[in-house]
Order: structure tokens, then sequence, then C-alpha cells
């Protein structure tokens, strides 16, 4: 084996190269059913090649990176993006057929799709913080074109508000990038090393810590807008609701959890210095705002999409909350909520695109007692909000059980708060489930051809988890969050 | 090992839920499920049993390494366990057995099959529970299934509401209980009974631990003013459902309050009696009046679980008041009241319970002014529900009056007590439970008066036929409970020693060897009962009476017309109804307490058309404490809505806006 | 060695570029608005430019070439049609009045000064000015953003801010993937641009919204 | 053993046997009272066994449920009677049941005679029984609180302990006693449904509440009721008279001579306690129905006053 490309650089290139090789190739596939199977067979090589970063890790280069943090990410990321392609491969036929879409938009679709997982992964495995900017900004700019893809008023009103406060977004993090490097250049000299996120945290403690504050303000709010902080989270909702199912499953599963990766990263450099502001009580402060925000605005929900991405919102706040809160218990559920969220949330949204098409409607008021038509679609969604509502045997209780207690023997105040706002969302949201699941079902219901092997993976994954931790799996966990603390 | 055991019965009924699935739409399902489900809840009885009058207890512990990493899943059998292990794997045996026959009644069994067993194996895992984590797990586990089979006949108007309150309720009661065991694990964090054990909180942290205890564990049990879900969810559940939330698992919701006020919390301050025994007085003769004002039958059997509850928390409370004065032998009179309480109230609600199913399912009336003579249709069924309607009425020889016998030896103990506030709270205490007993007589007289006796207000009831031979055997069998506990009460007493001890370092003395099983709870010469005696000269009296009459005077037996005053009418709509039977009490009680209207609107001279009278009754506690709450949220989130509907320039100010903030926050900070 | 007369003449165009922000938020006249703009691009691709010959940092010109190019001339050009095409070269609706903006501007700046001034001198002073006026560059941009209910100067506001940004990245000596990160923003602008004028966005976006919002999004305020 | 068996026993049959007499008495002195010569004193034996001779007439809707409440009715209230210590304490059985337990024993008998009232569903039993259980409601508790009272005082809830207790020199005149004695007439009165609550001699309907309760009974079914009503007039005055005039009583054990002289005391007492009754029921009127609740309600109110009192005069 050379000593250019040993098995681990050669996964790195893997998981960069075949997203893209997969865009360019499927641009050209000209027959629909074959490119929703490829688009399966790329998301699922990428996942395997995931999986070998398990056992081989490249060494570290000037641009890119491979630690336990970015693995986690990587392999949920690419995980969730396999198995949404799935379901976009059985949701994508009924809307060639129903034509909302037409054969040029779907060959757009899967190029695009691979794009983002390029974008995605580029993102999680950059070591230099400049790089990291220009892919987060692509998978947003990807993620834009496929919000608007329905070309309805609507659609493009969304994808319009998406992209014009993304753009700010990315506009503030790119100054606070700069200012990173500007603290940085000052220790380790100019070059790419100033932008190296190893030799930054290596470094932190002595960069100027004014500098650092000031460059974490922007880059929380930049990289905040992607994750979908209140209050910068006016696209979210919007851009779940209008764009096509898939796409908003991947944007709650995966696209804000790489945005709060970029955030952790920059609170990792914040900790390592002492003289700067913990990062800490800014990220408490705003994941609070968002739970508590997005609690309340769960009830006057008419579109079902826009509801859950709303209940997105809530989760990216309760992580950032436990981020926030930070030590090795908090971190670790902070982890074990990302992952499950990103697992729960688009099974949830895999089943909400199933019943849009069953039911012709995302109005809530005109989809009822699902269990009665659709039996499984119903309980599935009824599994899921139990998940996401916080109740056992799901994984979920598990997280913010630990994030509550943690929380409650540091901060007693604030746990309550927490407390009684996941209590507020939970009504909200089994309010919607008694109305959708149950009641005297409503006139439509057309059979829909679901595939349901992601929603019961996804399902089973987050119910295992809720019973049984593998142990090797809670180490590495318990390893990052250290690693993160 | 006795423990393992258990836990293997839970296993195996939660493998039956999934199996039910797996036999969804078969027609064997539903007799299968409920087979095996009363296999597993018999060999559970047993085991518990055994653990609890096994003197040595076997109990131990046992870890898995499951749920919580680096905590896993910690399980302990102690006499209180056991104790409650016994009492719900009775109830559940028992409405497993109900529902073999019962169940052929369900029109939607795949949403009552997968779920049932599952109920029975959280509420058996919550009892066998040994660490914070594993008992909130299944605690909610318990309400989330319990929540499914509310929602079983979700296509009824109301139940879905029922059901949705009903679990937001439960989560509420479940944060409160989770921050309970926050502060009780403290920063350390340690989450294990046994590590919770030797840390015993300061004055102020049990304090609060207490209350949360009491908002949690009592939402579930239905303390006043938590209780409005119950009324709601118990009876929107199949019957049988209904008696395992009603008889059992409010049981469960009472052990939570037990485990962590008795045994996790430390010595009790002297007040928390106080507030407990007030709370429970309060609710039970609130919650009788409540029962008193149903005409639905199972709403009525709902409401007199809350009445029930509240009996059983004064004996709590009374037991916190004397054991913080160190009264160890008048709180174990007291505990040993509240648990035999428990366990009167599990056997008899669920009889009460099989008898309203037993009614809807051959009816499909639960509107006691649609039924009536059933005692002729029905006359087993008859028999058994009075036999409960009896005991729940704590009429002596059956087993309800033991328990609240004690109950009032208990009370009458607290002029030792040193604190004034006690002295006279108790004896008023005492009235609340004598008043609330008087009225529960009254309620049944109503549940069983209206719905069997009389003339069938109905056709469905005139021409309703006695159910199945599987719930008639469930019945009888709670209905001979009932008089057994009621007459030896002395055996049941002993039984629950060991618990008594293991709580209050105390217990009363040994009952069995008295001459004639006489209960003597402190001295001979300062009280004593013996239900035995009075059955036997009742029955012997009644007998000889009705022997010396048939032969001596006279036997013959004329039927004719009633004679009602010489005016007898025809129509069943002349007798008394539900609402008119308890018309005087509400008079009586309502006015004030339900601030109840009545307006009566006759028709001008000359017309004929009947004559008009509208009840109305508020629930004072929805008025004051929940649609506030309700209105509270719903107004904020009206108000956040608003900003739904922004321009991107108005997103884009929140931007700046936030971007400002921040900076001018750092620029003062630095 | 640089000798302090580049200090003054970078610092010069820093604060010029403030100075031209300003005269943007002044500007009540679409056609006025959009030649602004055009003089603040020249000005940044000037800085740009001079700091490509200061700092021996020849791809910098690259940069500037590009700000010259395509935010002085095209997108000028092109906004001039669009906004006859669209019928909206009349006047550009303020929120609130030009004054008490420009008071805001002036609060924003002294902000923007008085976070940048506990920057230690590690940085370097000039670094810290810079940023400074950089810093204000992106705030008045921001500034504009909501000032304006229209969309093409809103557009002009976002491009502003991106010059701002430009001049902060050529003003951190050294920093790489300066024309990466230039040319990927030109990409952004040109797309936003470029909807714009596909999506026929009006000038209000409230007129789009609301109509949006009632008709199609199935949620009704 | 024997003995005290054979003492129980005819204490039994005593109750059993005096209690249509003291019905009788009361009727005559009543009538001697407003001038009348009122019925021979025996006449409630007579009535009694004229019905256990004449045929039962049942209802069409009648259930058995009817035809065996009658006995078990009797057979609660005599038992009840039976252990309240009359002429003499302590006697084999009277452990067997304390004051709490006999309270709750006639509850046993309302409760199954409120449920015969409905049983053949006329209005009439309707009417009967749902007052029936409103007076129960408030009366029953003002009797629990009376026995608070006493056993606090004597420490204990046996009657016959209490008994010993009152004649001993433990007692003072206390207040809180004299509320007791007041709250238990009252409650003795709503009980065995004498004016003023209820008029055991009018059969105008509307204003009837045991008498609509049992209306639709007839022959021994009535006799049985009958009987059983006169033996709960004995049993309250039996329990006021021991408990507030234990003197007389004897002991368990003294022999013979102690038990006759306790029955004649106790004979006494009941010639007494009938008077006051009968001279007490032609003083006042009887109440509207809705009146009740005031003046059961005053007796709980009493009972509960005379519990809390007990503390001050305790300490006092």
């Amino acid at each position: 084996m050379s000593a250019l490309f040993d098995s681990g650089e050669l996964v790195l290139l893997a998981l960069l190269a075949i997203p893209a090789l997969g865009a360019a190739l499927l641009a050209f596939v000209q027959d629909d059913r074959k490119g929703a199977w490829l688009n399966v067979l790329v998301s699922f090589i990428t996942f395997g090649f995931a999986l070998g970063l398990l056992l081989e890790r490249p060494a570290t280069g000037p641009f890119l990176i491979v630690d336990d943090l970015n693995t986690v990410f990587v392999i949920i990321g690419t995980l969730v993006a396999f198995t949404t392609s799935v379901f976009s491969a059985s949701y994508i036929g009924y809307e060639l057929e129903s034509g909302h879409l037409t054969h040029a938009h779907l060959r757009f679709y899967h190029a695009m799709y691979q794009m983002l997982m390029f974008g995605m992964n580029l993102a999680l495995l950059s070591n230099n913080i400049g790089l990291m900017w220009v892919a987060v900004e692509l998978a947003t700019l990807t993620t834009v074109v496929m919000v608007g893809i329905y070309r309805t008023p609507a659609a493009l009103e969304a994808a319009w508000k998406y992209f014009l406060l993304g753009s700010v977004g990315i506009a503030l993090a790119l100054f606070g990038t700069i200012l990173v490097y500007l603290a940085a250049r000052a220790v380790v000299g100019e070059g790419l090393d100033a932008m190296a996120w190893n030799v930054l945290v290596a470094n932190a403690s002595g960069f100027d810590p004014a500098f650092l504050n000031l460059a974490f303000v922007f880059l929380l709010l930049g990289y905040g807008t992607k994750v979908g902080l209140v209050p910068l989270h006016a696209w979210l909702p919007d851009a779940h609701a209008e764009g096509p199912t898939p796409i908003s499953a991947v944007l709650s599963g995966l696209l804000l959890n790489v945005a709060l990766f970029a955030v952790l990263r920059f609170k990792s450099i914040m900790s390592a210095n002492p003289g700067a502001l913990a990062p800490g009580p800014l990220m408490v402060t705003l994941g609070l705002a968002s739970v508590v925000f997005a609690a309340f605005m769960l009830y006057r929900r008419q579109d079902i999409k826009r509801l859950f991405a709303y209940s997105s919102i809530e989760h990216m706040g309760v992580i950032t909350f436990a981020f926030g809160m930070g030590g090795t218990l908090a971190n670790f559920a902070g982890l074990l909520h990302m992952a499950l969220h990103s697992l729960t949330k688009s099974a949830i949204f895999f089943c909400v695109g199933h019943i849009a098409q069953a039911k012709g409607t995302q109005r809530m008021a005109d989809i009822r007692g699902l269990t009665v038509t659709h039996p499984q679609l119903g309980w599935s969604l009824g599994l899921g909000v139990i998940a996401i509502a916080g109740l056992p045997p799901m994984g979920l209780f598990m997280t913010e059980f630990l994030i509550i207690t943690s929380t409650f023997a540091r901060a007693p105040l604030l746990a309550i708060a927490l407390g009684l706002s996941l209590l507020v969302a939970l009504g909200a949201l089994l309010l919607r489930l008694n109305g959708l699941a149950f009641g005297e079902p409503d006139a439509r219901n057309e059979p829909s051809k679901a595939s349901f092997l992601p929603i019961g993976l996804h399902l089973a994954l987050v119910l295992v988890a809720g019973i049984w931790l593998p142990p090797a799996l809670v180490a590495w966990f318990q390893y990052v969050a250290a690693l993160l603390s | 090992m006795i423990l393992a055991g258990l836990l293997g019965c839970a296993a195996a009924l939660l493998l039956t839920g999934a199996a039910a699935l797996a036999l969804h739409g078969r027609r064997l399902a539903a007799p299968v499920v409920y087979g095996v489900s009363l296999v597993a809840t018999t060999i559970g009885l047993l085991l518990a049993g055994r653990a609890l009058f096994s003197p040595d207890l076997p109990g131990g512990t046992l870890s898995l390494p499951i749920g919580l990493p680096w905590l896993g899943a910690h399980f302990r059998l102690d006499a209180l366990a056991a104790f409650f292990l016994l009492v719900i794997n009775l109830g559940g045996a028992m409405a497993s057995l109900f529902a073999v026959g019962y169940g052929a009644h369900e029109e939607t069994p795949g949403r009552v099959l997968p779920f049932f067993p599952a109920f029975l194996a959280g509420m058996n895992l919550v009892l066998m529970a040994a660490d914070a984590f594993t008992f909130l797990f299944s605690w909610e586990f318990m309400s989330l299934s319990s929540w499914a089979l509310v929602m079983a006949h979700h296509r009824r108007p109301g139940n879905a509401a029922a059901g949705y309150l009903y679990l937001l309720m439960a989560s509420f009661g479940t944060l409160a209980l989770l921050l309970a065991f926050g502060l009780l694990a403290g920063p350390s964090g340690g989450y294990e009974f046994a590590v919770i054990r030797q840390t015993p909180p300061g004055a102020a942290v049990s304090a609060v631990v207490l209350v949360l205890a009491l908002i949690g564990a009592g939402s579930k049990a239905g303390l006043f003013p938590l209780h409005a879900w119950l009324p709601l969810a118990h009876p929107a559940a199949p019957t049988h459902v209904s008696a395992l939330m009603s008889a059992v698992m409010t049981k469960v919701a009472l052990y939570g309050f037990i485990r962590i006020v008795f045994d996790l919390l430390g010595s009790p301050a002297w007040w928390w009696g106080a507030a407990v025994s007030l709370l429970g007085g309060v609710t039970a003769v609130m919650g009788v009046l409540y029962a008193l004002m149903q005409n639905d039958l199972k709403r009525l059997l709902a409401y007199s679980t809350v009445e029930n509850i509240g009996i059983v928390f004064i004996g709590l409370g009374l037991s916190l008041a004397f054991q913080a004065n160190e009264m160890q032998a008048a709180a174990a009179l007291a505990l040993t009241a509240a648990l035999f309480h428990c366990f009167n109230h599990s056997v008899f609600k669920s009889l009460l319970f099989f008898g309203a199913g037993a009614v809807l399912g051959s009816t499909g009336e639960r509107d006691m002014e649609r039924l009536g003579g059933l005692i002729h249709r029905m006359p087993r069924t008859a028999f058994a529900f009075l036999i409960g309607a009896a005991a729940i009425s704590a009429l002596p020889p059956f087993n309800g009056f033991v328990s609240e016998w004690l109950m009032f030896q208990a009370i009458l103990l607290s002029p030792n007590l040193p604190q004034w506030l006690l002295k006279f709270l108790v004896p008023t205490v005492g009235a609340l439970l004598a008043l609330s007993a008087a009225l529960a007589a009254a309620c049944f007289v109503k549940a069983f008066g209206i719905t069997f006796l009389g003339r069938a207000r109905s056709d469905v009831a005139r021409d309703a036929v006695e159910t199945d031979g599987w719930s008639i055997t469930a019945m009888l069998v709670l209905a001979a409970l009932c008089l057994l506990a009621g007459i030896l009460p002395g055996y049941f007493i002993d039984a629950l020693a060991p618990v008594i001890d293991a709580l209050t370092g105390s217990s009363l003395p040994r009952q069995e060897q008295l001459d004639w099983l006489t209960i003597v709870p402190i001295a001979q010469s300062r009280s004593s009962y013996n239900g035995l005696l009075l059955f036997f000269f009742i029955a012997l009296a009644a007998s000889l009476a009705a022997e010396a009459i048939h032969r001596f005077a006279s036997a013959a037996v004329r039927r004719s017309a009633p004679w009602d005053c010489g005016f007898p009418d025809p129509s069943p709509a002349t007798q008394y109804t539900a609402g008119s039977l308890s018309q005087p009490i509400r008079r009586v009680f309502g006015t004030v307490l339900f601030r109840a209207s009545e307006e009566v609107r006759l028709p001008p001279p000359g017309d004929a058309s009947p004559a008009q009278l509208r009840v109305r009754l508020h629930d004072i506690p929805w008025d004051v404490l929940y649609a506030p709450v309700a209105g509270v949220v719903g107004f904020v989130a009206g108000r956040l809505n608003a900003l739904q509907f922004l321009t991107i320039r108005g997103y884009l100010t929140l931007v700046f806006g936030a971007l400002v903030a921040l900076l001018m926050v750092l620029a003062v900070w630095q | 060695m640089i000798s302090s007369l580049a200090f003054d003449v970078a610092h010069l165009f820093a604060g010029s570029l403030v100075l031209v922000s300003f005269m943007l938020l002044y500007q009540d006249r679409m056609t006025g608005l959009i030649n602004t703009f055009a003089l603040h691009a020249l000005v940044v691709s000037f800085s740009v430019a001079w700091q490509a010959h200061i700092q021996e940092a020849p791809h910098l010109y690259i940069t500037a070439a590009i700000a010259l190019g395509i935010k002085a001339v095209v997108i000028p050009v092109v906004l001039h049609r669009m906004i006859v095409r669209l019928g909206i070269h009349r006047t550009i609706e303020p929120v609130v009045g030009i004054g008490l903006t420009m008071l805001a501007g002036i609060g924003l700046i002294a902000l923007s000064i008085m976070v940048m001034l506990p920057l230690t001198a590690q940085a370097g002073t000039l670094a810290r000015e810079d940023l400074a006026f950089a810093l204000s560059v992106i705030l008045l941009g921001l500034l504009m953003m909501i000032s304006r209910r229209n969309a093409v100067s809103q557009v002009v506001g976002f491009m502003s801010i991106e010059n701002g940004l430009i001049l902060a990245a050529t003003g951190a000596k050294g920093m790489p993937l300066v024309v990466e990160i230039s040319v990927a923003f030109s990409i952004l602008v040109a797309l936003i641009v470029i909807g714009i004028f596909l999506f026929r966005i009006r000038e209000r976006f409230e007129t789009v919204d609301i109509h949006l919002l009632h008709e199609h999004r199935g949620e009704q305020p | 053993m024997i003995l005290e068996l054979a003492v129980q026993f005819c204490e039994m049959l005593v109750v059993l046997l005096l209690a249509p007499l003291l019905a009788g008495y009361v009727r005559t002195v009543k009538a001697r009272l407003v001038g009348r010569r009122g019925p021979p004193l025996l006449q409630p034996y007579r009535d009694l066994l004229r019905l256990l001779r004449k045929e039962v007439v049942l209802a069409h809707s009648a259930s058995w449920f009817f035809r065996g409440a009658p006995y078990l009715v009797f057979a609660a209230t005599w038992v009840a009677a039976a252990l309240v210590p009359t002429f003499a304490t302590g006697l084999l059985f009277n452990y067997a049941a304390d004051m709490i337990a006999i309270v709750a024993l006639l509850g046993t008998a309302r409760f199954i005679l409120a449920l015969a009232g409905l049983d053949v569903g006329t209005s009439f039993g309707g009417i009967g029984s749902s007052r029936e259980l409103m007076i129960a409601s408030l009366a029953e508790p003002a009797m629990v609180m009376v026995v608070f009272t006493l056993s606090l005082l004597a420490g204990s809830t046996q009657l016959s302990s209490i008994a010993g207790f009152m004649q001993g020199p433990g007692v003072g005149l206390r207040v809180s006693l004299a509320m007791a004695l007041v709250a238990l007439v009252m409650v003795a009165i709503a009980e065995n449904a004498r004016i003023p609550i209820d008029n055991p001699a009018t059969h105008l309907e509307l204003t009837m509440v045991h008498e609509a309760m049992i209306l639709e009974y007839s022959g021994r079914h009535l006799a049985l009721i009958e009987a059983a009503s006169f033996v709960k007039l004995l049993l309250y005055v039996s329990i006021i008279a021991c408990v507030f005039a234990p003197w007389g009583i004897a002991a368990s054990g003294q022999g013979l001579g102690a038990y006759l002289a306790g029955l004649a005391a106790y004979a006494g007492k009941l010639a007494v306690a009938g008077f006051l009754l009968a001279l007490f029921e032609t003083a006042i009127a009887k109440m509207r129905v809705f009146r009740y609740s005031d003046f059961l309600g005053a007796a709980l109110m009493l009972g509960v006053l005379a519990t809390l009192l007990l503390f001050v005069s305790r300490i006092a």
C-alpha cells in the first residue's frame, strides 16, 4: 500500500468522491427508476465507506480530518441519507405519476441529492474552517434549489426566504471565520495552519480572547441560522413544508446536524481558551429560547410538515441546550439525542410523505382517523410522535431524562423551564396526533404503496436505543462527550 | 429466585403483547392473549404471595445491563413491593379471567389485545424497579400502554379527548417525579434507591420532594384536584381495562408515593401528615359527592375510586403524623389501615367494574337512566354486584368496613399527638371520613338500586341476558374475597405485618391466635371487632326468623299489581330516576360545592307539553385550575403565532436584532 | 517591509467604503442607489488591489478584478434594466425615515468600534481599524436590507455586506482561500439577482408573502 | 362460660321482647298526653302476630332481593341491639362489635331497606329511599362524631368500657358531653323516624320517609320490618341509657342478683326515656323535608364541636 493512499485516505476520498461522481452520473441518467435506484446504490456505498472510518483512520491533513466527533456525524448522516434515498425512490415514483414532477426535474433532483451528500460530507470532514464554510454554503445552496423544485409560488417563496436568510447567515459565519483566522495568525503565523482546526484547538489557549469572543458571536449566529435556532429559524418551517418530503427529512435529519457540528467545532476552540467567555450560556440561552418558542408555535400549526418542522426546531434547541450545559453527561445526552432525533424525525417525515400522498393534502384538518384507514402509516406516525415527544420505551426518553436530571443538579430553574416547555410541546404533538391518527376517518383514503423498510428500520433503532445501548457505542459516545467538554 | 420469576412473568406478558400483533385478526387471538395473561399473572400472584408470606423474604436485588448505560436496570423485591405485586397480579388475573368471556364483545380487538398484557407488564415492572430511571421508564410505559387502551374506542365522542388529557396529566406527573428523583439523587446523580436511602436529604429538600411526590403520584392516583382526567379516562377504556386502571393502576400510584415518602425520604416532619391527611379527606368527600351526581355507571365507579384513594391518603397522612412523633405503634395501625384498604378497594372495585361491564356487554348501556330491573334478567351479576356495593359502602360484615374501622381506630389515637394543629385536624378528617362513608352508601344504593332493581327503563334493559360463565366466575371469586377479608381480617392484617414493620419499624400485634378470630388493633379493652361472629349471628338470626315464621306463621305468597297507595302506574317512567334519587343530597351539598343551579320550566296553563327540570353543575377545580392553564397556553401560542407570518424583511430584522444585541452584550461584558 | 504610507492608503480606502455605505443609506432614488453601489464596488476593488500590492499577493488581483467586473459593471447594468422592466425605478419606500436610518447607522459604527476596541494590539492596529470599518460596512448593509421595502435595494444591501466581508478578508494578511470565497460569494450574488429576475419577485415581499400565506400555506394567521 | 352464654342469649331475648312494649308504651303516653285513651299497651304485639299470620302480597315486579330483605334487616338490627349492654356490661359477645361497628350494622340494615324500597319500582318507594339516604348521609357522621367524643374521653370504643368509665369518678360535667348527648338524641330521633323528622303514625304520603320506603311490604315481611324498627328504637334508648345513665348496670359475672337489679334499673330507664320521647313528640311539629338537612347538620356540627372542645377541656 503506497504511502500516498493508505486505506484510510482511500475511505476518506471515497466519502467525498463517490457522491460527487454520483451527482455527475445521475445528471445524465434518463430513466427515472434507474436514477432512483442508482441514487440508492450510491448512498449505500457511501454509507458503507462511512462505516469503514471505524476500522481505518487516515492521518490528519491540512484540509481533511477524521476524528471521533465527525465520525459520529458522518455515520449517522450517511445512514439517514441512505434510508432517505430508499424512501425517496418510492416517494418520487408517486410524484411522477401524479405529475408533480417532470423527468428533467427528477434528474436534477437526484444529481442535487448526491451533491448535497457531497457538501455535507465535505463540511463534516474538512479540517480547514474556510473549507468547511464553503461546504456548508454548497449544501445550503443545493437544498435551496431542491426546496424550490415544485415551482409552486409557495415553494418558490419558501426557497427564496431560505436562500436570503441563509445567505445572510453565511455572511455572518464568514466574518466569524475571518476573525478566527486573525486570532490564530498572531500565534501560529500566516497560511493554512491558521485555519486548520486541529492546529487551532491545539494553540487556542494563546489566542486573543477578545477576538475569539467576537468571532463566536458571529459564528453562532451564522451557523445557528442553519441550525434553525430562534430567532434565526424563520426559513426552516417553510423550507420543510414546501419542498419534497425526502428533502424535509434530509434537512431535519442531516443539514441541521451539520450546522450544529460547525458550532461544536468552534465551541471546542472557545472552551480551549481560558480567557474567552464561556460559550455555554449563549448556547443555553438560544437553545432554551428555541425550545420554548417552538413548543408554543406547535399549537397553531395547520400544515402537518410545518408542525414537525417546528418540532425539529424544538429538538435542535434541546441539543444546543445540552451542549451548552456541557459536562460529560450532558454532552453524551446531547450527542445521543441528536442521533436519535435524526432517525426519529426522518422516520416521521417518511410517514408524513406517504400520508400526504395518500390523503392528497398536508392540511391536518383534512386528515383524520389514519389508524383506521391506513393502520400501518397511522401507527408508525403514532410511534414516531410518541418517540419525538420523549415517551418510553423510545430512546429520546432516556436522553431527555439525562439532560433534565444533569441540568437539575446544576441549575434547577433551567431544568424546570426545559421540562415544562417539553411538556407544552408534548401537549401540542399529542393533540395533533389525536386528530390525525384517531377519531372518525375522513372520506379520502387511497391505498399508499409505502415502503416501510426505512420507517421500520429507524423506529426499531430508536426503540432498541431506548432499551439497550451497546456498550461499545456508549464508550465511544462518552469519549466524544469527554472530548467536547 | 422469586424476583427472577416475577421478571420472567413480566417478560412473558410483553412477549404476549408482541404476539398479539402477529395474531392480529385471528379469532383465536383474544382467548390466547387473555389466557396467557391469566396464567402469567396467576404465577406472579403466587410468587408474590410466596415472597410476602415466607418469614425471611428471599427478595434480593437483580440488575440487568439494559436501560441507562453505566447505571443499568436494578430490580428489587421487598415486602412492600411483594404486597403490591400481590394486589396488582390478583387484579390482573381477575381482569384476564373476566376478559376471556368479555373480550367477545370487543369490536376492535386489534386495539386492545397488544396493549393489555403490556399494561400488566408495565405495572409489574414499576413495582420491582429499584432505581429512578427504571422506575420512571416503567411508570411512563404503564401510562402509555393504558393510554393506548383508553384510545381503543377512539371513535366514540369524547374518548379521544379523554385519552389526550390522560396522557398529558400522566406526563406532567412523570415530570414531577423526575424532578423529585433529581432532588433525591443530588448532584452526584446516584439514581439507585439503595444509594438514595443512604443519603437522606435535608428538611427543605424533603419538603419539596414530598410536594413533588404528591403531584406526581397523586395525579396518577386521582388526588383532588388533580383527579380531573380520571373519571374521563377510566370509563373510556374497555371495561376490563377500566377495572385494571381504577382498581389496580391507582394502587401502583399509591405504591410510588409510599416508596418515595415512606422509604426513600427518611424521617417525616409532622406537618406532612397534616397536609396529606387533609388532602385525603377532601378528596374522599369530593370524590363521593361527584360520584353521587353521575348517571353514567362507569363514571360513577371511577369517581368512587377517587373517594377511596382519598381514604387511603388519610391513612398515609395519619401514619406520617404519628411517625413524625415517634408513635410507631399508632403509625403502624394507620399504615395497616391504608394498605388494607388498598387491597380491599382493588378487590371490590374490580368486582363492581366487572358488573358494570357485564351490564354494558348485555345491554350496551352505561346510562343508568336507561337501565333497571336487571336483577330479574341477570341474577348472578346482580348478586355479585350487590356484595361489591355493600363492601365498598363500608358495611359489616364485608371487608370495606374493616379497613375503615381500623382507620377510625387510628384517628382515635390523635389526642396523643403533641401538635395542636394535628389535635384539631385529625378529628375533622375523621368527620370527613365518616361523611364520605355515609355518602358512599347512598351512592351505591343508587348504583345498584337504579341499575338492577325496579322496572326496566328501556327495551335493551328489558331484553338483557345473563353474562357468560367466565365473567361470572371472576365476579364470584372477588365477591368471596370481599366476604373472606371481611370476616377473617386477622389473617390479612398479619400478612401485612412485614410490610408495616419494614416501613414503620413496628407492627400490629399478631391477630390470628386471638380467640374467636377477633381483631384487636391495640388492646382488648380499647376496641375490638369480630366480623366472623357478626356474620354468624346475622346469618343465624335471619335463618332462624325465616325458619320459625315459615313453620309457625304463614308462608303464603300472592302475586299482584304493586299497591303504590292505590294508584299503580304501568309506565316505568314513574319510578325514581338516578337523578331524582340523589336530588335531596344534591340540594344539601351541591349548591355550594358544584354551584348547582336548577331551573324548572313549566308549560303555560292549558299546554300539554311536559315540564322540564334542568340541572347545571360546575366542576370548580376545572374552572379555576385547568381552564386557566389551557387559556394561558392558547393565549401565548396565539400571540407568538404572529411570528409565523412576518415578511422576509421582518425575519432579517430579527437576525439583525439578535446580532446587535449580542454585540452589545459583548461590548458591555468586555 | 511596508511603509506607513501603505497603511494610510489602505486605511483611506476602508474609511471611504464606510462613507459610501452611508451614501447608500442616504439614497432615495433607485437609479441613484444602483450607481452608488457601483461606486461602493469600485472602492472595494481598489482597496483589494492595493492590498494585493502591499501584501505581494497576486491572487488577490483576481478578487479585485471580480469585484470590479461583476459588481461594479455587470450587476449595476442588469439591475438598471431590471428596475426599468419591473417599473420600480421611481422610489424606494424606506421603512423609517432616511434621517433615522442614518442615525441608526452612526450608532452601528459606534458599536462596531466599541466591540473592536478590546482587541489587543497583538492583532496589529491596522487590522483592528480595518476590522472596525469592515464590521461597520457589514452592519450598515444589514441595516440597508431591513430598512428598505424593496427587493433590489435589499440585494444591494446584501452585496454591500459582501463587500465588507471582502474588505475584511483581504485585510487579513495571508488568509488562504480568499479568492475561492470571493468567487463563491459572487456566485451567490449572481443567483440572488437571477432569482429576482426569474421569479419576478415584485417590489414588495409583503405582497408576495401575504398573498402566498393566505392562498398556499394552509396556515391562517 | 355456659352461664355467660346463657346471659348473652337471654339479653338478646330481653331486647327482642321489650322492644314492642317500649313502642306501645310511647304510643300510650302520647295518647294520654293529648287526652286520648290510646291503644292498649300490648297493641304492638297483637299487630305483629296478626301480620305474621297474614299472607304476603308481592308486586309482580318484586325480586328475590325484595323477599330476602326483611329477614336481613331484622337480623342486622337485632344483632346490633343485642351487642349493646342493656342491663349488664361485659357480656360474652360485647367485644364482637364496638360502638362504630354497631352504628355500621344499623347502616347495613338501612342500606338493605333503602334498596328494597327501590325494588318494586314505584314512585313512593323512591321518595322514601332517597329521603332516607339524605337523612342517613348526615345522621351517620353525626353519630360517628358522638362516638369520637365518648371514646376519646373513655379511651375506648367499647360500650362496656365507656359505661364503666362513665360510672367511675373520672368524668365531671363536661360541655362536650352535653353536646354529645344532644347530638345523640337528635340522631336517635332522625334514625327512628320520629317527629320532627318523620311521623310513624302518618299515612300522608308526601311527608313519609320510612313508611314510604316499606309501602309495598305486607304480611310477615312487614311484621319483621316493624319489629326491626321497634328494636332500633330500643337500641338507641339503650345506648343513651348505658352511656349517659350507666347507674345500676351490672358488670359481668356479678351473679344473678346483680343482673336482676340491673334489669330493674334498665326497665326504669326505658320508662323515663319513653316518657320524655312522648313528651317531646307531642310538644313540637313536624318539619318540611328540606329542613331536615339543617336539623341534622346541626347535629353533625354539635358532634364535631363536642370532639374539638374535648381537647380544650382536657388541658383545662
